[in-house]
C-alpha cells in the first residue's frame, strides 16, 4: 500500500500540461545580473486557479522569477506568458497582477489605511466602496482598528499583514506571494493559510506562493515545484514530491530522509541493494522511473518517520531484511515528536522519528522510549526505502 | 531614537552651539540694526536719528504696489524653477555615475559667470542685434522684441534660479527607495500615478526647500527685472534701493525691510502649513 | 561722478570712460616734488570712482614719494558717505560729488583742508562756480576738497535714426511720446529724471515747489509707457540700437560717441545738472601726510590735464585746461560752449534726499 | 508515566531565580509608544549563557524587549539589567550587546565584506585579521565569496544571513536575535540551528531569541518564555511548557490543542469533567497547580498527536472513559503525519495527528487510516487530559 | 528597474525634451558668445572685432595671481561653509514639524534683504562705530579693527551662501534611515564612528551638491571681499569686470571667462573623481 495515494493526494493538477490553459508560462527564462546567473532557463506551467508553490534553497532564484512575472525584471533571455499572451514589455501596471513583497515595501508617507487602500484607489474606487473594502481587508489580516498607524509604528509581522492585505484587496487574476506569513507566529500563521485558501479557492486567483515552510507548502499547494540554481529540480503534487522524490536533493530538502549508499545487487521492480557494510537492504524505484541495473552505485533514501526503532529485545525481527543494528546517541524531544539519532556500523547515522511517547499506552509495544546507549534495531518496509541515483 | 528626540544628544548640542551663536549673530545683528533703524527718523542730512515711532511703518501703504509686483514675481518665478527645475532634477537623479556628475556641474555652471557678464550676455542674445536679428534674417516679420518684455525676465531669473531648485530635488530623488516605485506599479497606478502619490510626496522636502531658496531671494529681487525687464515695474528692492541710496531715509528704507521679511515670513509659513496639511490629508486615512 | 541708484555693482558702467590713454609719452609731474621734511609713508587709500585715474600718474607719484597708491572704487556717494558713517575704513582721499559737502561737514566726516600743505593749489585759476561747493558752510572760507573736473547731465541721441534737430528738453520729452515711443530711456534717479522733467516747464532743476513737481510728476506718467527703460546702465540699449535716445551723464557720452559716431549728446537748452567732483581728505585719515601730498600733486596742472586725457573730463583749472589737446577742449561733448552751461545748476542735498520727490519717484515707478 | 520528564528536558534552567546570577534583568519594565502599550510590566531574568526564547503572538511586545534591551529604547518605566548593573542612559555602543535587526538594517553604502567587519574595525581590528575574520563568519552562513556583492544584490536570505555574521562576529557577552533565520528554507535552518546552538554553547554567549518556528525554540532553547500584549503569560523549559501548559492560550499558541468545556464532578488528584453533552471525561491537573473545587467550570485540553482514533468496529473501548464517537470530516496529508477531523456531537471538532500510515507494517491494527464520513472513536489517556482553569 | 535603467523610459525623455532644449539654450548661448568673442580682437576703441586667433588666451598667465587668489577663496569658503552648514542641517533634520519649517526659513531669510543692504547692515555692525565700539566700550584693548580684515571677508561670505550648503544636506539628511544608526551604534561605533562611517557617507550627494552650489558661484565672486575686505586683493572677478567694463577688452575678458570656466569644470570634476573613488574605497570590502 506503501505507493497508494496518500489522503492529501485528493488535489486537481495545478500544473498545466502543455496546450491545456496555463494562466503563468515561463518558457526557457534566463536572468543574469552581471556574472550572476539567477535564473537559468527555467520552464513553468502554471494552471489557472491553482495554487503554485516555488521551493528551494535561499538564493536559488524564487524571488527573481517573481519579479519577472510581475513585470520588474526582464529576462535575460526567454518569454513570459500571462494568460496564454507574451507580457514582453508590458508594465506591471498592465498585468493583472498583484505581489506581497518579500521586503513589504509599504508607503512610509501613507498610513496603514491609505496602503491598503492604494490599489483601489487606481482602479477608481474611493469614499465610501474605499473604506468598506479596507476595513474588510484588514480584518482578514487581523488588523481591523490599525488604519491610521503609520508602517514605522508596526510590528515585523503587523507590516507583512499590512503587505498581504494590500495584495488582496484588488483581487487580481494572479497574486505573487514572497513568503507572505513568513513573520507570523505558527497560530496566526494557520488562520491566514485558511483565508488564503480559501479566498483562493472562492475566487479562483492563481497564486504563485513562496515559503520556507514546509508544512504550509504541502497543505496549501496544488503543486510544487523545487528550485535549485535557478533551475527546476522537480515538479509534481506534494505527495508526489514527499513520496516520490527523484533525487537526493528533492528527498533531503522537502522533509528529512536518511541516506545509505550502496550498489544494485538484484534489479527488476524489487530492488535489492548492497551497502559497503555488508548489509543488504531492500527497497523499491520512485514511481515512474524505470530500475537501475544490477550493479549501479545507488542511494537509499528513507523518511525518519517510516523508521521504526525496536528493543535489542525483539531479535526476531533481526533476521528479517531492512532491519539494521546500532546504538542510539541522541533522544531529542520535539514536542509531538521524539527524535532518535542511531549510530549504525558500516551505515552511519540514521534517524528516526515517532509520536512523543505519552501517546501511547503503557500497554502497547509500539515504539518504546530509548536512551542514548541503548541498543535498538531500525527497521522499515520496502515500500518506504527509495533507490536514488541522483 | 527615542532618546534623541527626548533630548538631544549631548555632542549635538556641543556640535552646535557655536554654530547657532555664530549664526544668530549672523543673521539677527542685520535684522537688529534694521528694527532699530526702522523706529528712528530721517535726520534732515538724510541717514538716522535715534527715535521711537511706527510712523515709518504706517506710510508703508504708500509702496504696496511694490510689495504686489515683488510678490507676483516671486510666486511666478518659483513656479517656473519647479516646473523645470523637477524635471532636470528627476533627469540627473536617474543618470549614472560620470555622466551625472557632469551634468550636474553644468546646471551649477551658469552661476559662474559673475552676474554681470551674464546680464550682458543676454543684452547681446535678447537685443535688437541678437536673435531679434537673426529671427528677422530668417524672415521672420515685424522684427520681434525679447528685451523688456516679460519673457526676457523670466530667462534671466530661470537662468539665475534654477540651480537653487534643482539640487534639493535632485538630493531628495536620488536616494528615493525604488522598491515603493515597483509597489506603486505593482499595484496599477502608471507612470503619471506613481509620480503624483509616491515619487513627488517623497521628494517633497527637496521640493519645500528649493522652493524656499528661490522664492525668498526672488522677494529681495529687482536686478533682474530692472536690466531685462527695464526696470519699469516697481519691486520692493527698487524701493529699498532709492531710499538707501537716493533719498536716504534709511528709517522707512528699514521699516520697509522689515515689512518685506514680514511678508515673506508670513507666506512661508502659510504655504507649508498648506503643504504639510495637504500632504496630512493625501496621506492619512479617511476611516 | 553721477551716483547710480539702480546699478547691480560698484564700478558703475555709467561711470566708464575710455580706458586708454589716447596720447603717449612721459608722464610730466611739473615742478613738483614731495614736501621737505615730513614722512609721507608708503601708502595711500584713494577712494574714488571706477576707472577716474590713469595708473601712470599713480605710478609716477610713487616714483616721487614712494607712497604706494591703493584705489578703492565705489558707484555712489551714497555708499560712500554710509561705510564712512559706519567707520573704520582707513580711507585717507575721497572723490565726492559736490552736492555731499553740507552732509560731509556737517557729519565731520572730511577735514577743512590745510591749505598750506597745498602749495600748487592756487584757488583764482579755478573757475568760481565749480569751487564753490566744497566751502562749508556756504560762503565760508573753510574749503573741503578741490576740484577734479566736472560735467553734465543731457541725453544722447543716434543720430541715424534720431534725424530732426535735437535741443531742449522738451524735444525729449515730446518726442518720447510720439517718433521714438519705446526707444527712450531715462534714468532710475530722481534727481535728474525729476529735474529734467522740471526743466520742461522751465522749473528750476532742483524745485522742491509742490505745484511744481505735481505737473513734473503729471508728465512723467504720461511718458512713462512710451519709455524703452527707467536705467542708469543705459550703454548696452543704445549700443544695442535698442535704444535712440537715452537720459546721459558726459562720461557716457563721450564713450558711446567714441565707438558709435552718429550717437550725439545733447545739453537741454532749458539748462538741467552740472556737477563737479573733489578731491577731499577723509577726517582721522591715517596717512594724512601722503593724503595732502597727492592732492597736491594732482593740483599741479601738467599732472591735471595729462589725468584728464585718460578720464575724459573737463577740468575746473583753466591753466591745466590751457595744456589739454584741441581734439579735447574742442569737442562740444566733453567743452560745450559756454551758453549751454551758463543756465545749468548744480543738484543739491536737499534736491536729491527731499521727501517729496522721493514719494512723486515712487509714485511714477509704481504708475 | 505521563507526567514523567521527556527526554528533551535534560537542560538547564536558563531562567535566573532572584539573586542567582542573571545576565539580563528586566525588571517591572513597560514602554508606551504613545496610547499603545507594547510591553506592559514586563519582568524577565535570563542567566548567563542560556538560550533564551521570547514566544508571542505577532504585535506582543518581543521586538519591543530586545530594542530596550539593546539601548534603542528607554523604557517608559522599570529597569533594564545587563550584567548586575543598570544600563539606564548607557548608550547602545557602550552595551557589549549585539542584534540580529527583524529588519536586516545592512549598510547600503558597503559591500557584505565590509558589512560583516564593521563591528572589528570599530575594536581597531582591521587588514588581514578583520579578513580572516570575515571569511571566517561568512563561511559560517555559507556565504563564502559574497565579500564584493552589495546588499541590493542578495536574496532575501543572503541579507538575513549577512545581518547574523555581522552580529555573530563581534563574540559578545549578549546576543539579541529577531527572528534570525525565518527567511531561510529549512535544511538551510536546521544547519545553521546547529551553528548557533555550538557558538553559543562553546562561547557561552548569551542568546535572546525570538523565533515563530516552534520546533526552532523547543529544540534549542532552554528556557521559553511565551508572552502576549506585552506580558509574561508563562515562563519555563520547553518541555514544561510544551507538556504543562498553564492556560488555555499557551496550550493553543505553543502546539495544537483540542478544548472540550466542562463542569468538575470529581475534584481531588484525579479529575472528572462533564461535558455539557453528558460525557465524561477523566483528566489531570498540570503539574504545580491545586485542583479546582467540584462544580468549577474548567476547560480540557489534549494534544492532537495524543488522540488516537479506532474504527467504530472497537466497540470495547467505546465503553472506557475519555472516549468519544464522533464522524470524520477532513483527513489532511501533512507529509510526514496525518491529521483527521473528527465531529463529535456536543463537543465539537477534535483533531487528531498521527504518523503517515506508510510507517504501518500491514498486519498492525495501531491508528489505522481513515477517510471523510468514517465513524471513529477518539480516544486518549488520562495523563494526555490536562485541566486549566485560565 | 532594470528597464529604467536600460532605456530612459518614454515620458521621461518626453517631459525632458523641451527642458533640455530651453536649458542648453539658456546655458550655451551665453558661452557660445564668449568662446567667438574670446577668438576675436579688441577694437581700438574697446569692444570686439571678429578674428580668429589664440593670442587672447595665450595672454592668460599675466592673470594667474587673480586665478591662484580666486581659488584659493573659493576653496576656503566652500569648506567653511561646510564646516558651518553641516551641523545646522543636521539640527534642521532632526527637528519636529513646525520648528523645523521656523528654522528653515530663518536659514534663507538673509537672501532676502537685498545684497546692498545687507553689505551695509554689515559695515554698521563690523565698522569702528559698531562691534569694535562696544568691544571698547567693555574695554577691549586696543579697540578690535574688523572691518577690511579677512574675517569680515568670511562672515560676509558665510552670510551670503550659507544656506546654498544648508539646504541640500539638509534635504539628505531628511529622510537617513535612522535604523542603519543604530545597527552601526549596535555594533560598537560611538557618534563620532557612525557620524565618520554612516551619516556622512550617505548624505555625500547632499554635501557635494552644497559644494557645488557654493563653490562655483564663489569662483566669480569677487564683490564680498571687495566691499568688506577692502578690495585689496584681485579675484578673477575683478579682472573681468574690468576688462568688460572699463578697458572694454572684450576679447580678452572672453578668454579670461573661458579659462575660469575650464578651471572650474578641472577642479570640480577632479573633486568629484577623488570623492567618488575615496567612498568606492571606503565602502568596498579588502578582500
Ligand atoms: N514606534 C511605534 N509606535 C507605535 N506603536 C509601536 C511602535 N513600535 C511598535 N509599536 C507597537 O507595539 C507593539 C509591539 O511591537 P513589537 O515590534 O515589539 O512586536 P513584536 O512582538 O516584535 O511583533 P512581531 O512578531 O510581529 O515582530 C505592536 O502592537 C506595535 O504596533
Ligand atoms: N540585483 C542583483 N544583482 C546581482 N545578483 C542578484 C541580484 N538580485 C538577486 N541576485 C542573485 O540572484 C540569486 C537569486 O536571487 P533571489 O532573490 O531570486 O533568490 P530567492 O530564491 O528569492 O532567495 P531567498 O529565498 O533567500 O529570498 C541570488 O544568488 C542573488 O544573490
Ligand atoms: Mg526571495
Ligand atoms: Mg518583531
Amino acid at each position: 500500500m506503501g505507493a497508494s495515494p496518500p489522503v492529501g493526494d485528493l488535489r486537481t493538477g495545478g500544473s498545466a500540461a502543455p496546450g491545456v490553459e496555463a494562466d503563468v508560462e515561463l518558457l526557457d527564462v534566463t536572468k543574469r545580473f552581471g556574472s550572476v546567473v539567477a535564473v537559468d532557463r527555467l520552464t513553468l506551467r502554471i494552471a489557472r486557479g491553482a495554487f503554485y508553490s516555488l521551493l528551494g534553497p535561499s538564493g536559488c532564484g524564487k524571488t527573481t522569477t517573481l519579479r519577472m512575472i510581475a513585470g520588474f525584471e526582464d529576462p535575460t533571455s526567454g518569454e513570459v506568458r500571462i494568460g496564454g499572451r507574451s507580457v514582453d514589455g508590458v508594465p506591471p501596471y498592465r498585468r493583472n497582477v498583484n505581489t506581497v513583497f518579500q521586503h513589504y515595501a509599504l508607503f512610509p508617507h501613507m498610513d496603514v489605511g491609505r496602503n491598503v487602500g492604494y490599489g483601489l484607489r487606481q482602479r477608481g474606487i474611493t469614499g465610501a466602496e474605499e473604506r468598506r473594502r479596507v476595513t474588510e481587508a484588514l480584518e482578514l489580516v487581523r488588523l481591523r482598528g490599525y488604519e491610521h498607524r503609520r508602517a514605522w509604528e508596526l510590528s515585523g509581522g503587523q507590516q507583512q499583514r499590512v503587505a498581504l492585505a494590500r495584495a488582496l484587496i484588488n483581487r487580481p487574476t494572479v497574486l505573487l506571494l514572497d513568503e507572505p506569513l513568513g513573520a507570523l507566529d505558527l497560530k496566526l500563521r494557520r488562520e491566514m493559510q485558511l483565508e488564503l485558501k480559501s479566498l483562493q479557492t472562492q475566487v479562483g486567483i492563481t497564486f504563485v506562493y513562496v515559503t520556507h515552510d514546509q508544512e504550509e507548502a504541502i497543505t496549501m499547494s496544488d503543486r510544487i515545484v523545487v528550485m535549485h540554481d535557478g533551475r527546476v529540480l522537480q515538479e509534481g503534487s506534494p505527495a508526489e514530491l514527499y513520496n516520490e522524490p527523484r533525487s537526493r536533493y528533492v528527498a533531503g530538502f522537502l522533509g528529512q530522509s536518511n541516506f545509505i549508499a550502496g550498489r544494485v545487487v538484484e534489479g527488476g521492480p524489487s530492488l535489492a541493494i548492497a551497502t559497503p557494510g555488508g548489509l543488504r537492504v531492500l527497497a523499491r524505484r520512485p514511481v515512474g522511473l524505470e530500475a537501475p541495473a544490477a550493479g549501479a552505485e545507488v542511494t537509499v533514501a528513507i523518511r525518519p518517520e517510516r523508521i521504526r526503532l525496536l528493543g535489542a529485545a525483539g531479535e526476531g525481527a533481526a533476521a528479517e531484511a531492512n532491519a539494521l543494528v546500532g546504538r542510539v546517541t541522541h533522544a531529542t524531544y520535539l514536542g509531538d515528536q521524539v527524535e532518535h539519532r542511531v549510530q549504525v556500523d558500516g551505515v552511519g547515522e540514521i534517524v528516526a522519528r515517532a509520536m512523543a511517547p505519552e501517546t501511547m499506552d503503557a500497554g502497547e509495544s509500539a515504539t518504546p522510549r530509548f536512551a542514548p546507549g541503548d541498543q535498538v534495531i531500525a527497521t522499515w518496509q520496502r515500500a518506504a526505502a527509495l533507490v536514488l541515483t541522483e | 531614537m527615542s532618546r534623541r528626540s527626548r533630548r538631544p544628544r549631548a555632542v549635538t548640542a556641543l556640535l552646535l552651539a557655536p554654530t547657532t551663536a555664530w549664526y544668530l549673530l549672523l543673521l539677527l545683528a542685520p535684522l537688529a540694526i534694521l528694527v532699530i533703524f526702522s523706529l528712528g527718523e530721517r535726520s534732515p542730512v538724510g541717514g538716522y536719528l535715534p527715535g521711537l515711532s511706527l510712523d515709518n511703518y504706517a506710510r508703508l501703504p504708500t509702496r504696496a504696489t511694490a510689495f504686489a509686483n515683488t510678490f507676483a514675481l516671486a510666486a511666478v518665478s518659483t513656479g517656473l524653477c519647479a516646473l523645470i527645475g523637477y524635471p532636470l532634477a528627476y533627469y540627473l537623479a536617474t543618470r549614472a555615475g560620470s555622466k551625472r556628475t557632469i551634468l550636474l556641474v553644468l546646471v551649477v555652471l551658469p552661476f559662474l559667470t559673475s552676474f554681470l557678464i551674464r546680464t550682458y550676455a543676454w543684452f547681446t542674445i535678447l537685443g535688437a542685434n541678437g536673435l531679434p536679428a537673426v529671427a528677422a534674417a530668417l524672415g521672420v516679420e515685424p522684427k520681434p522684441v525679447l528685451l523688456n518684455t516679460h519673457l526676457a525676465v523670466f530667462v534671466g531669473i530661470v537662468y539665475n534660479y534654477l540651480s537653487l531648485m534643482v539640487f534639493p530635488i535632485y538630493v531628495s530623488l536620488e536616494r528615493l527607495d525604488k522598491r515603493l516605485l515597483e509597489a506603486s506599479k505593482d499595484l496599477g497606478a502608471g507612470r503619471w500615478a506613481t509620480f503624483r502619490q509616491v515619487t513627488l510626496p517623497l521628494s517633497a522636502p527637496g521640493l519645500v526647500s528649493g522652493g524656499l531658496l528661490v522664492f525668498i531671494p526672488m522677494m529681495g529681487e529687482y536686478i533682474v527685472p530692472a536690466l531685462l525687464g527695464g526696470g519699469k515695474v516697481f519691486f520692493v528692492g527698487n524701493a529699498l534701493v532709492d531710499l538707501f541710496l537716493q533719498s536716504r531715509n534709511w528709517p522707512f528704507g528699514s521699516a520697509m525691510a522689515i515689512g518685506l521679511i514680514v511678508v515673506v515670513l508670513i507666506s512661508v509659513t502659510a504655504y507649508l502649513r498648506i503643504a504639510a496639511r495637504g500632504r496630512v490629508e493625501r496621506e492619512t486615512s479617511l476611516l | 561722478a553721477p551716483p547710480t541708484g539702480g546699478s547691480p555693482t560698484p564700478g558703475s558702467p555709467a561711470a566708464t570712460t575710455p580706458g586708454t590713454s589716447p596720447t603717449t609719452g612721459a608722464t610730466p609731474s611739473g615742478d613738483w616734488a614731495p614736501p621737505a621734511g615730513v614722512s609721507l609713508g608708503d601708502t595711500l587709500n584713494l577712494t574714488t570712482w571706477p576707472n577716474y585715474h590713469d595708473q601712470k600718474t599713480l605710478d609716477k607719484f610713487k616714483d616721487l614719494t614712494g607712497v604706494t597708491v591703493n584705489v578703492t572704487v565705489e558707484g555712489a556717494n551714497e555708499s560712500m558717505l554710509a561705510k564712512l558713517q559706519a567707520g573704520g575704513t582707513g580711507w585717507d582721499v575721497l572723490v565726492p560729488t559736490n552736492y555731499t559737502f553740507p552732509t560731509y561737514a556737517e557729519l565731520k566726516l572730511l577735514e577743512p583742508l590745510e591749505l598750506a600743505k597745498l602749495p600748487h593749489f592756487d584757488a583764482s585759476t579755478y573757475e568760481k562756480r565749480f569751487l564753490e561747493p566744497a566751502y562749508q558752510p556756504a560762503g565760508s572760507d573753510k574749503l573741503y576738497g578741490i576740484n577734479k573736473d566736472w560735467g553734465t547731465t543731457g541725453y544722447v541721441i543716434n543720430t541715424e535714426t534720431v534725424k530732426e534737430p535735437m535741443t531742449s528738453w522738451k524735444d525729449f520729452w515730446d518726442k518720447t511720446r510720439d517718433a521714438y515711443s519705446r526707444k527712450v530711456t531715462i534714468h532710475d534717479y530722481q534727481l535728474t529724471s525729476i529735474g529734467n522733467a522740471l526743466k520742461y516747464f522751465g522749473y528750476s532743476f532742483n524745485s522742491v515747489e509742490p505745484s511744481e513737481l505735481a505737473k513734473a510728476e503729471q508728465l512723467l506718467l504720461d511718458v512713462k509707457p512710451h519709455l524703452f527703460a527707467i536705467t542708469s546702465d543705459y550703454q548696452p540699449p543704445m549700443r544695442a540700437k535698442d535704444a535712440v535716445m537715452a537720459m546721459a551723464w558726459t562720461g557716457d557720452a563721450v564713450q558711446l560717441n567714441r565707438d558709435i559716431p552718429t550717437i550725439q549728446y545733447v545739453i537741454g537748452s532749458e539748462g538741467g545738472e552740472i556737477w563737479s567732483d573733489f578731491y577731499s581728505v577723509v577726517a582721522g585719515a591715517p596717512h594724512r601726510e601722503a593724503a595732502y601730498a597727492f592732492i597736491d600733486y594732482m593740483a599741479v596742472p601738467a599732472v591735471a590735464a595729462k589725468d584728464a586725457e585718460f578720464h575724459g573730463y573737463p577740468l575746473a583749472d583753466s591753466v591745466a585746461t590751457s595744456l589739454l589737446p584741441e581734439s579735447f577742449t574742442k569737442n562740444p561733448i566733453i567743452y560745450p560752449d559756454e551758453k549751454l552751461l551758463t543756465p545749468l545748476e548744480f543738484g543739491a542735498a536737499v534736491t536729491l534726499t527731499d521727501e517729496n520727490r522721493a514719494e512723486l519717484w515712487a509714485r511714477v515707478k509704481s504708475a
